[in-house]
């Protein structure tokens, strides 16, 4: 599903925050991406969905280069993923069903098919009740599950997610772990980049640990890792 | 394709100028000001535009005819005058005509030409009209070679002055029109660009979740549109009445002779058409390139 | 407290302008194009009016003086001419003046005027100005009952024509303007309010980490400063430019009698003096009164 | 130091956010605000710094209510504290060092003594390498030490953190926790809403929790509770 061949990105003021990636991650896998802050796991993840583009090297995903995508087309190449950015990315336009419903509208689905399924994934993440709000009117932690409702809404074949647990509750964390779980039980890939120890060593899945652009391990059911 | 989700981005766009209710306003008063010149500006062009013509129609020289001339002298004289280049008509107007014409411009003091009814000592007139009027002077010349021709009357230099002015006046007037438009184009994208730049954090998370350019683009295209046209109504509105109210009153109590206003029917109609059209097709236009730069993440 | 760090807000503000590079270039443009309207439009008018004022103080009333008129008899007319209500000078001019001035006027023709070097039929005349120049038809009046009084020229209806003509443009001139002002300032302020609009975010944090309402004002402040007279200096530079042309070149080269310009000297100086003031106070007051309701978390 | 005393909160949406709280931190406490994800935790830390007031009760910090200063005064309350901001709120225009010192700045601090402070507190996040870059260059974390270099630099005698750690290592986290001990040992209060349960299970401190805008728990060395 997602290959990395020889991954460099330097960003314009010179930073170097990928230094050589290769990776290969399977259809229907469920992969952390660990490693200190600044490491490059965002950069890593915004590879994937080409909001950067590498500086040399290959990003294939179903077997396609992104960077050879047109920038018309890179909207077509979104929409097979749900992608939870770290600093969640809502529209304070709209209000929470709205943001979530607009992954939908984009793809023209039909309007009763699009309420029901809204209604839905707010329910999953415990927002049902608040579908009138706007973003500015949510605590930190609910913006993250609404930035979550929308990446699920698609039924995407791959969900990509940045540090999507960092300000919940460790309950609420879990339960979204458990409901990544389920989609991915039905054939999604999972990506998740992570600081959450225990969410990694207590539901085991791949482990891919990067430092300073680098991937410094990469292990099946792999642990956090990073003991103090 | 497209069309499915249209009423989304209109029911969409019309929503947006509420949210950004400030921004709405800012800039649809600025259109409606830049407008507004703009209109006026016109309104006043054009009808100095109408009034000189209405002046220059008035140019007229008055050929006295010479007492002793006999009547088929006078009959020769006029195709003759018709002959003369750039004479546009020639009409002929007894000393008779000429005296009802004193009396009609003296009014109640009239009485006192009664005394003229038997013994008229005016002249018979040829009244001749030009083609170019702004060529008085030579044709002038012409007809003065003309045999029994007594005298001629016309306003000479001042004529002339006046002519001079209005032709500076004229393309001053579509000179700065012109610059107005491009003026008012570009002020009223300069402000639709800078709403819409506040906005560019929104335009990119619509291209990261999935949205087309085009998608994106529709409600920007229609908000333009509502931008445009409600900066062009108020305008219109103003000039409209303020136009009409000139037109019908005070106008007429000022009567001065010569200031003749283009009537409304057709002119306010053009004036809301033109001032329509640039404020939607550039609302439209701004928006687009605006969000154009954002389009690319 | 202040002006501890005045040269920090010195700098900011001016960073700023960089910082917001595209939303500089905006706000200046637009100032610069709606002061470079207003600039136009006062040139414009004060020259209008000027040359009206040309026009007026060359309406005079030619008293042509009876050949049969003895000395004592002209001078008695001088006085009585002098007390006649409205009556501002009153100038001699013998009729050999008046031959040398038709000479003047016919320029290469004048040769033909020879023959009345010793036989003048010229009458002398009395040149008469006015106070009140619009008044003209009553001196006139008055003036014809004088003894030895044997012809009036001036203007007769014409004149008053451009009278009622000109009184009403120096109105809709001075209407304009001040409407015009109050447009520029509210398209300016329009402009520098959404700019800052978009930045209520950047405020609202200031406020958060400890800055006082002073102390967020002052960039802004300087900014609507710079804003404000960069926006001016443009159109100052334009307009300047092209009075500066138009006064030394094409003027004199149309060669319109009563087309006299205001002289670039003290004229351009005060216009630059209008621009910028509105530019920067407009400036100053747009972002301070734009902040202030950002100021309140 | 603060006291809160029967405070409500209603949102203008009708949201009840704090529902009678009754409290009372001393100068020199440590404490940790624990509870699920729209518990009420950040409008309660919003109420001491008067981003928002209470619909009724009355917050005091050192004794004066903050309800009743004037508009033009509550800067000088934000000035005696540390605000580390759930969203971080960095300034987008200015870089890391500059997002720093405007704490000094408003307080008109000398220039040398500024730059010799902004500096320290950079080397104490690890970002003194970066201080050149603006947040928008920053990764996530990175932007959450940037805020809470920026609270800490007025050596203020209160120091209120959002959820500090939410985007940081666990690593990191650690360091930051040890050198809010290392302030608070100096005299600095400590107040401290958070999700992440290791940190407050090893590093004791007062633990208040709230529920529905309700404190249902205050332990002096408490533990983080919520065991799933
Ligand atoms: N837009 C950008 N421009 C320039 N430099 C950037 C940009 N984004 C990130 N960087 C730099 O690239 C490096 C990697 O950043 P990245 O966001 O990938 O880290 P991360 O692993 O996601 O960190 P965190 O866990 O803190 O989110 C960092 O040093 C950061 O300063
Ligand atoms: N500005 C606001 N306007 C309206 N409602 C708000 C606003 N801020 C918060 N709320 C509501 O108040 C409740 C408490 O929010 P608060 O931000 O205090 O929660 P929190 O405990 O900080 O949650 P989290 O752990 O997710 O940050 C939530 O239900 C939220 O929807
Ligand atoms: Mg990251
Ligand atoms: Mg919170």
């Amino acid at each position: 599903m997602i290959e990395m061949i020889d991954v460099y990105k330097s960003y314009p003021n010179g930073v170097n925050a990928l230094n050589g990636i290769n990776i290969k991650i399977e259809p229907g896998e469920f992969v952390y991406i660990v490693g200190p802050s600044g490491s490059g796991k965002t950069t890593f993840i915004k590879m994937m969905y080409r909001e950067e583009k590498p500086t040399s090297g290959a990003v294939l995903i179903n077997g396609k280069d992104v960077a050879s995508y047109k920038n018309s087309k890179i909207p077509l190449l979104r929409r097979n993923m749900g992608v939870i950015f770290q600093d969640y990315k809502l529209l304070t336009n709209l209000n929470v069903y709205e943001n979530v419903a607009y992954s939908l509208l984009v793809t023209e689905e039909t309007r009763t098919r699009m309420k029901r399924r809204v209604m839905d994934v707010l329910e999953l993440v415990g927002l049902k009740h608040k579908i009138r709000m706007k973003p500015q009117e949510l605590s930190g932690g609910e913006q993250q599950r609404v930035s979550i409702a929308r990446s699920i809404v698609r039924n995407p074949k791959l969900v990509i997610a940045d540090e999507p647990t960092g300000n919940l509750d460790p309950e609420t964390s879990i339960g979204i772990l458990k409901l990544f779980e389920e989609i991915n039980a039905l054939g999604t890939t999972i990506v998740m980049a992570t600081h959450n120890k225990d969410l990694v060593n207590n539901f085991r899945h791949r482990v891919i640990a990067i430092e300073n652009g680098e991937i410094v391990r990469d292990e099946v059911k792999g642990e956090y890792g990073y003991d103090i | 394709m497209i069309f499915k989700s249209l009423f989304y981005h209109f029911k969409e766009s019309w929503k947006n100028l509420f949210r950004n209710a400030w921004m709405t306003f800012a800039s649809v008063s600025s259109v409606a000001m830049t407008l507004l010149i703009l209109g006026g500006f016109i309104v006043m062009t054009m009808n100095l535009n109408y009034i000189t013509q209405g002046v220059e129609n008035k140019v007229e020289i008055r050929v006295h005819i010479d007492r002793t001339a006999e009547k088929d002298e006078v009959t020769a004289m006029r195709s003759k005058l018709e002959h003369v280049k750039n004479v546009k008509s020639v009409e002929f107007s007894s000393k008779d005509d000429e005296l009802e014409l004193m009396r009609e411009s003296w009014g109640k003091n009239s009485s006192v030409l009664d005394m003229f009814e038997q013994n008229n000592p005016l002249h018979d007139v040829y009244v001749v009209k030009l083609v170019n009027p702004q060529d008085v002077e030579k044709a002038a010349k012409d007809i003065e070679s003309i045999d029994f021709v007594d005298k001629l009357q016309y306003g000479k230099g001042f004529v002339n002055n006046l002519f001079n002015v209005t032709r500076i006046g004229r393309y001053v007037g579509i000179g700065l029109i012109v610059g107005l438009i491009f003026t008012t184009i570009f002020l009223i994208s300069n402000t639709i660009k800078i709403t819409i730049i506040a906005r560019r954090r929104e335009i990119e998370i619509m291209r990261l979740v999935g949205a087309t350019n085009a998608f994106i683009r529709w409600p920007f295209f229609l908000e333009g549109i509502w931008l445009g046209t409600l900066g062009a109504a108020i305008p219109i509105g103003i000039l409209s009445l303020a136009y009409y109210y000139l037109y019908t009153n005070v106008v007429e109590r000022l009567n001065v002779q010569f200031l003749q206003l283009l009537p409304p029917n057709p002119f306010l109609y053009q004036l809301a058409g033109i001032l329509i059209g640039i404020g939607s097709i550039i609302g439209v236009l701004a928006s687009l390139m605006s969000i154009r730069k954002f389009l690319k993440v």
